[in-house]
């Protein structure tokens, strides 16, 4: 198996391109699109699922590291790896494909193949992100990654009737595009200055102090928001909630979160510390206020996806928090949180939509007293409210509790009390969708309602994913020790090497001690 | 050379071929009418003078006294302007044509108001200027008659032009130059036998430049722009009196500069046909006129075949003369200069 | 002042002159053929500098630029007013601003 | 001439442009020979045949040493054959995509054919003439068979317009372009590009040769369409046929790029401080002038020639770059920028016909739905506009970015990057009208036939975009060697 | 003599084009342009240049106008409409014109120094020294020429035919 890690990572981006490609190929003959891109999104999961088996969290640097050169000048390489940072947000990107497709088996009924192939495509370019270790080509899946979201959104919004769904795929390109022109320029003066284009050459070129700390400054900027738009962290978050109202379930779990968190701590706390540290105050004070903006909004929303896209700005500023906290528990937590966000928002996703699919209307105020006819679908909601609230024994609660100690104890004592506020502002939101939609009395749709509950398909993915948010939040070290691993040595190197590195072992030992806390 | 001189002889040169010129077209016109008569069995002018011999004089005074009438809906400045750009292009272009030998007297050349390197140009260049007369006063009419004369006239000048300019090139080509003194300088050795229509093998381009002069002119056999039975008068049917009396001179004075370049190009110009087999005459005014005496002989040899072209060859229609121009004669002009070069080629 | 010899930048001057009337031509005759016209009058005033400098470097080839030039306006002219031609049976009209079919 | 060339004699220098003109007379002699209701197709094959053959011939020109012929007038290298290439590549996708889209009852076919051919002798011609008299003529050949182009869609009053436009505003640019010319034969007295970098040190007067540059480059930026000289194209672009917009917008530009490259890296390299910042004006100011005015766009063939006004400046600013590189970045751009525009009008030509039945972005609605390859196709050719990784769009954007960053105008690409977010947002205008579903009232066309030579003609522009986008180290090795050839001369000057 | 000839040719071209400009009247604009044209000519003749001057009357006057006034008859345009056309143009335009004869002028009186004086004795060029180097070193562009008016009579063609005939 071990011939295998050579090449694991290209087998992993190119397998959804050829299912893509074989989808383009058939003929669009009822489900066999949605058979081909679940087969190929398994077979994807599956490979993915490889790289934890053979991780040696031990070792240093990246591994299954391939690299060749792509074009001698300008010097592209193709350079894939995965450390600890990135290793199980592959996975769960690899995780959440099936569950996307899924998803999306009934409630795309027309033009398939066109849908699963972009949709595979997609896939390709966020797994590329995870995995790119040339600037440039994590540059180029970093584009890519927009252009199936957009066109998906576009074709297959859910308010075909009216502009608002192509519009919603406009707002969230151009958002997230924009920003990126700065990102590139970035990058080739970074080329200019260095002739590379090698994450390590410039992490390495940046910490030896090669360039003027202004040029670093705008650097680190231009970086910085590319990558803030896609979290989004709060003030650019405007596209947030009219894609999770438009977007099709497969593509608003995966939109936001993850690709954005990742870049920050790879490329921006990874690329440029200190600078990072110079804009910490700023993101914390941000993070903190978004918690509370977003779930104080969450608590007054009619529609239950702005709900849940208010929501996600909430979780999604938690892990911001935990980022620029620079402690490590808090990078642990970030990156545990992102994950469980992707479960989560998953899960919820499929839920909602499963209500959506069924009674055509996301106004709140058309729900209540659903519990009854659909008890399966109220258990598996307020299981997955439960997660997202942090109940302890769900994963939700370690990547708080990591988050929340370390800003606490390492960083300021008031945004922590902001967060926490926020954690109890969230859990309010929740409970009250939960409350509304499946008790109180009953509403004139859901009388009507004739009672179909969840069907096998979807529970299955459902307790799926619960299931595995009770098996994040019971053991986390299976993840929390990859992690680490990874925040020490690629993001961690140079960011903590100041201050934190010499007492590095100690918040070690501080991260063991609230983990150990956590079970 | 003193430059009163000079201007003052250049004066005279001009004074006296104008006279001379003028007097010329105005018997050219009498050659005509004469000639289609015996053609037709009929005698033409015959009363006015001794065989109607000052018919000229009198049609040129009737025409001076006539009313001038000015059509209401014409455009004034370009309808006065119109004969005058004819009548002026058709004196213009004899400037250049040397009338005998290059004799020059006191710094001045005799025969020929301006002695230029580039007379055969000037020539074609004046040819083709004098399509606006025709079009301006066909246009500036306000005459649907005339417009149309005109715009057949124009567009027949300037398609005939191409072939016109090519059957020349042989010529050119085989000279050398384009000074029409050395065109005529180099047919004079043996006499006809050294003449560019025979020894010189450019009979094809005579040909075609006979063709290419006539519809030029507007003459028979290619004279739709006038053609009474389909546009009354063409371009003039607004013009009467002195107005449409230029008209008339510009186009006999055309016929008589065609038939110069002729002479000049294809005919050996003003020397003996004879060559060499005469010995040239002694006497100064004897050698100085005889050339010009063949010259003219040449030049009304060419008019009466003008004249006699007119009387017996029917119109063409248009298409047909388009068709003409550009199917045959254009390409045979080219062949023409292909066949002279490759002569010239090998055997130079 | 000696009357048989004039400067050479006389000429350009001239030649100057003719091209800046030529793009005043294009900018304020609303006639396409008019606008057409004082094209070439730009490419006339360009030929006047050309034989200017080719009598004052003795050199053939800007004469010969100038022959080019104008067999160029000749063929120019072929197809520019075949084109007008076109647009007026189109269009009925060759006012410049009421080619406006396009505009926003 | 130097000694090493004499081995190779004139007329293989000028083979494409030979078997070109060749083709197209004998492509108006078959016109002629064959009865007025048979069809034209096979004149269409007959050109794209000869296309073919000349494309081959210059790739065979790589395998002379470069040098020039025809007393020093034509000079081919590896950057004329760059050129070359490209060219023949854009003549013959358009000649087969006018094969199947040009209306059956268009009587005139022969011509037509004949047009694009010549033309191609023109522009193909322009890449290598190195003597401003054979520049001039090239230019004129290339112009007139596109101004006729233009104009040929006479029914509808917009060609007729379209052509005017583009041949009064054509032939004034050449006014300037000549007296430039003349300007500099006057300092210089001479007309040879490479001669007069020689000569422009002991020019009869520096103000001469400078004003003479300024008046060639407003005859060259106009006809790449760079602002402020670009007021033609959006309605050339919206009135001649899409066939024909096709290979205009493409080929006429890739040549007069290859020329502005002769002419300031070959013959006014001394002049490189004065037009350096000239050109980084009129590229910063053909993007934003371009991107706004597309934003206001509703009529497609509109928008996108606003956005070819944009890739201009794009491409504008790859000579910032010094040197070798600026040039192959330039050459590299002018390819990406070919294959994908190419590509995205002759996906329009297919869509809405010669004639232009969908007119309007609105009318795209629901393009993909209908008919998904060319739904999908378009959004792929849009995405290279945009610049998206993985295209010839982002490859050629990049490099010239690049370039222009290593050429210290790191301000450069932060404009031309901020432009492509500005172009995204027109360029999804349409993405997303054909993503959407049809509207219930939109104007049906009747479902797009691609025909074999269609089919050929939008399969090389999709090849050539990706190619260029994922693997583009060969094209891009050209496009150095090209460049290489300046390097070499511009040395050899000092 | 050179002078007088100079000052008489160059005012004729001048009043020609500014005739040009004021004239209403398409036909009358074509008129003052032949002015110009066959002033142009002279001028030519004084420069040495006698061929081009010939045949600058052949092509440019005798051709290329008559072409002009052809097309102004075959349609009958009539007055210019008088309508006040583009702001932009005329704001950029004028002053744009301005400067470039401004800098033109500046330059050429500059370089005049550098320049010989024009006289009527030296530098004749004979149309053999013209042909000579014209069929020798600018073969190709000659040839390529024929190119050109091939496709400049086929575009004609094409435009200038009415749709439906074949």
């Amino acid at each position: 198996m071990d011939s295998m890690n050579g090449i694991i990572l290209s087998l992993i981006l190119i397998a959804p391109l050829v299912g893509a490609a074989v989808i383009l190929l058939l003929p669009e003959k009822g489900k066999l699109p949605a058979i081909v891109a679940l087969i190929t999104s398994l077979f994807t999961f599956l490979c993915t699922l490889h790289l934890p088996a053979h991780f040696n969290s031990g070792a240093a640097g990246f591994q299954f590291v391939q690299e060749f050169t792509w074009i001698a000048s300008p010097d592209i390489h193709y350079h894939v790896g995965v450390d600890g940072l990135s290793l199980w947000l592959v996975v769960l990107t690899g995780l959440l494909a099936p569950i996307g497709v899924l998803a999306s088996w009934n409630s795309i009924k027309e033009r398939t193949k066109v849908y699963y192939a972009l949709f595979l495509v997609q896939q390709t370019a966020m797994l590329g992100v995870f995995v790119s270790l040339d600037l440039m080509l994590y540059y180029g899946f970093w584009e890519l990654s927009l252009v199936p979201m957009a066109i998906l959104i576009a074709m297959y919004g859910r308010n075909l009737t009216e502009n608002s769904s192509p519009k919603a795929a406009l707002r969230f390109f151009i958002y997230t595009f924009v920003p990126s022109a700065p990102l590139l320029v970035a990058i080739l003066w970074l080329y200019a200055k260095t002739g590379s284009f090698d994450f390590a050459t410039l992490q390495v070129a940046i910490g030896t102090h090669a360039f003027s700390t202004a040029a670093l400054c705008w650097l680190a900027f231009a970086f910085l928001v590319a990558f803030a738009v896609k979290v989004p962290v709060l003030g650019l978050h405007g596209w947030l909630p009219d894609v999770f109202s438009e977007a099709p379930v497969a593509m608003a779990m995966v939109v936001a979160g993850k690709l954005g968190l990742y870049s920050l701590i790879r490329f921006h706390v990874g690329l440029f510390p200190v600078q990072a540290r110079q804009a910490a105050p700023w993101m914390i004070a941000l993070a903190a206020i978004g918690i509370l903006y977003g779930a104080c909004l969450a608590l007054v929303q009619k529609d239950f996806w702005r709900v849940l896209a208010y929501g996600t700005i909430a979780s999604l500023s938690f892990c911001t928090l935990g980022i620029y906290g620079f402690t490590l528990a808090g990078f642990d937590g970030a990156v545990l949180q992102t994950i469980n966000e992707g479960v989560i928002g998953a899960a919820l996703f499929v839920l909602l939509g499963a209500l959506y699919e069924r009674f055509g209307t996301s106004t709140i105020a058309n729900y209540g007293g659903l519990a009854k006819k659909t008890p399966a679908l109220a258990n598996l909601f307020v299981i997955t409210g439960l997660a997202l609230v942090g109940l302890p024994l769900f994963n939700g609660f370690v990547g708080e509790f990591l988050v929340l100690s370390s800003t606490f104890t390492g960083v300021s004592k008031g945004w922590a009390a902001a967060a926490t506020i926020g954690v109890i502002l969230s859990a309010a939101y929740l409970l009250s969708l939960v409350q509304k939609i499946f008790y109180g009395p009953e509403s004139q749709a859901v009388i009507a309602y004739p009672g179909k509950d969840l069907g096998f398909r979807e529970q299955l993915v459902l307790w799926y994913l619960a299931l595995i948010m009770l098996g994040i939040g019971i053991c986390p070290n299976i993840l929390l020790n990859g992690i680490e691993s990874g925040v020490q040595q690629s993001a961690g190197y140079p960011t903590l090497s100041e201050q934190m590195k010499s007492n590095a072992s100690s918040f070690v030992v501080i991260a063991q001690e609230v983990r150990k806390g956590g079970k | 050379m003193n430059f009163w001189f000079f201007l003052l002889l250049s004066i005279l040169k001009v004074a006296l071929v104008l006279v001379v010129f003028l007097t010329s077209v105005a018997y050219t016109v009498l050659l005509e009418r004469k000639l289609v008569g015996r053609i037709q069995n009929r005698w033409g002018p015959s009363r006015v003078g001794p065989f109607g011999l000052l018919q000229p004089l009198v049609d040129g005074a009737k025409l001076f006294l006539k009313e001038d009438m000015i059509p209401a809906g014409v455009y004034k400045p370009l309808y006065l302007l119109a004969p005058l750009i004819a009548l002026g292009c058709s004196l213009l272009s004899i400037a250049v044509v040397p009338f005998g030998e290059p004799i020059t007297w006191r710094g001045v050349k005799l025969f020929e108001i301006a002695d230029l390197n580039i007379g055969l140009l000037i020539i074609l260049g004046v040819t083709s200027i004098s399509v606006y007369g025709i079009a301006l006063a066909g246009w500036s009419s306000n005459n649907k008659y005339s417009l149309l004369g005109a715009l057949r006239s124009s567009a027949q000048m300037v398609s005939y032009e191409l072939a016109l300019g090519l059957s020349l090139v042989g010529v050119v080509l085989r000279t050398g130059s384009l000074s029409l003194t050395d065109i005529v300088k180099v047919q004079s050795v043996h006499g006809i036998a050294s003449w560019n229509i025979f020894g010189g093998g450019q009979i094809l381009a005579f040909f075609i430049y006979l063709t290419a002069a006539y519809a030029e002119t507007n003459r028979a056999p290619f004279d739709l722009p006038e053609a009474e039975t389909e546009l009354t008068g063409g371009y003039h049917t607004e013009y009467s009196s002195m107005k449409f009396a230029m008209f008339f001179m510009a186009e006999y004075g055309n016929m008589i500069t065609v038939g110069c370049v002729a002479t000049l190009l294809f005919l050996g110009g003003w020397t003996s046909p004879f060559g060499d087999l005469i010995p040239p005459p002694q006497n100064f005014f004897i050698h100085a006129l005889m050339p010009i005496l063949w010259f003219v002989a040449k030049v009304f040899s060419f008019l009466f075949l003008y004249i006699w072209v007119r009387g017996t060859v029917p119109r063409f229609r248009y298409d047909q003369l388009m068709g003409y121009g550009w199917k045959y004669l254009v390409p045979a002009a080219m062949l023409n200069i292909v066949g002279t070069s490759l002569i010239m080629a090998v055997f130079p | 002042m000696n009357f048989d010899v004039v400067p050479s930048s006389w000429y350009l001057i001239l030649s100057a002159l003719l091209f800046s009337l030529g793009v005043i031509g294009f900018l304020i005759k609303r006639s396409l053929i008019t606008v057409f016209m004082s094209i070439e009058l730009m490419l006339n005033a360009v030929n006047l500098s050309f034989v200017t400098f080719a009598h004052d470097w003795h050199a053939v080839k800007g004469q010969i630029f100038v022959f080019f030039v104008m067999m160029v306006a000749a063929a120019e002219a072929a197809v520019g007013l075949a084109i007008i031609i076109s647009i007026f049976r189109a269009r009925a009209t060759l006012n410049v601003d009421q080619i406006d079919l396009m505009k926003l | 001439m130097n000694t090493a060339l004499q081995s190779v004699p004139d007329i293989y220098r000028i083979l494409p442009e030979v078997i070109l003109t060749l083709t197209g007379v004998w492509i108006m002699l078959m016109d002629a020979a064959m009865k007025p209701s048979k069809s034209r197709r096979s004149l269409g094959w007959v050109g794209a045949f000869g296309v073919t053959a000349a494309l081959y011939a210059s790739l065979g020109q790589l395998s002379m040493p470069a040098g020039t012929a025809f007393f020093g007038t034509v000079q081919t290298d590896a950057f004329s054959v760059f050129f070359h290439v490209l060219i023949c590549g854009i003549v013959l996708i358009a000649l087969l995509l006018s094969l199947d889209t040009l209306p059956a009852d268009q009587h005139h076919r022969g011509e037509y054919f004949a047009l694009m051919v010549f033309g191609a002798v023109g522009m193909c011609l322009l890449t290598s003439a190195v003597e401003l008299l054979v520049v001039f003529i090239a230019l004129e050949i290339s112009s007139i068979s596109t101004y006729i182009l233009a104009g040929y869609r006479k029914n509808t009053g917009k060609g007729p317009e379209a052509a005017i436009k583009y041949f009064l505003l054509g032939s004034f640019a050449t006014g300037f372009l000549l007296y430039g010319v003349a300007m500099i034969f006057g300092a210089t007295g001479t007309t040879q590009i490479n001669d007069i970098a020689a000569l422009i040190p002991v020019a009869k007067s520096p103000s001469l040769v400078l004003i003479a540059f300024a008046l060639l480059m407003v005859g060259i930026l106009f006809k790449v369409s760079a602002a402020p000289f670009h007021v033609w194209t959006p309605d050339v672009y919206q009135g001649a046929p899409s066939p024909v917009v096709a290979l205009m917008s493409t080929a006429p530009k890739a040549a007069a790029f290859a020329l502005l490259i002769r002419i300031v890296y070959g013959g006014f390299p001394m002049l490189k401080p004065m037009w350096l910042p000239l050109l980084w004006a009129v590229a910063v100011l053909s993007m934003t002038v371009g991107n706004l005015a597309a934003l206001r766009q509703e009529n497609v063939k509109r928008m996108l020639a606003y956005s070819s006004i944009a890739h201009a400046g794009y491409l504008l600013a790859a000579f910032a770059g010094a040197g070798t590189s600026g040039i192959a970045a330039a050459a590299f751009y002018t390819a990406a920028y070919s294959a994908m525009n190419v590509g995205i009008f002759a996906v329009i030509t297919v869509a809405s016909g010669y004639d232009e039945k969908l007119p309007l972005i609105g009318d795209f609605r629901g393009l993909i739905h209908r008919a998904p390859l060319l739904g999908g196709l378009i959004l792929f050719f849009l995405i290279s506009l945009i610049g998206i990784p993985f295209t010839g769009g982002f490859f050629g954007k990049f490099l010239s970015f690049t370039t222009a960053s290593q050429g210290g105008a790191v301000w450069l690409p932060l404009i031309g990057l901020l432009n492509s977010g500005l172009a995204a947002a027109y360029y999804l205008k349409l993405v997303v009208s054909v993503a959407q579903t049809p509207a219930a009232n939109s104007p049906v066309a009747p479902k797009p036939q691609i025909g074999v030579a269609a089919g050929a003609a939008l399969a090389f522009a999709t090849i050539a975009t990706l190619v260029l986008g994922i693997a583009p180290s060969q094209v891009l090795g050209a496009a150095k060697a090209s460049a290489q050839t300046f390097a070499t001369s511009i040395s050899a000057i000092k | 003599m050179h002078l007088v000839l100079f000052l008489i040719f160059a005012a004729f071209c001048l009043a020609g084009a500014i005739n040009l400009l004021l004239q209403s009247h398409p036909i009358n604009s074509a008129l003052s342009l032949i002015v110009v044209m066959s002033s142009l000519a002279v001028l030519y003749l004084l420069l040495g240049a006698e061929f081009l001057a010939a045949a600058q009357i052949i092509v440019y006057a005798g051709a290329v106008m008559v072409l002009f006034t052809f097309v102004v008859m075959l349609l009958n345009v009539g007055e210019e409409e008088k309508t006040h056309g583009s702001r932009v143009a005329k704001v950029i335009g004028f002053p744009a014109v301005a400067v470039i004869l401004g800098v033109v002028a500046t330059i050429v009186l500059e370089t005049q120094k550098h320049l010989a004086g024009v006289s009527l004795s030296d530098g004749v060029t004979t149309t053999q020294d013209l042909s000579r180097v014209l069929f020798h070193e600018l073969l190709l562009p000659f040839e390529l020429t024929s190119v050109l008016i091939l496709i400049a009579i086929l575009g004609a063609v094409a435009l200038a035919r009415k749709e439906g005939h074949s």
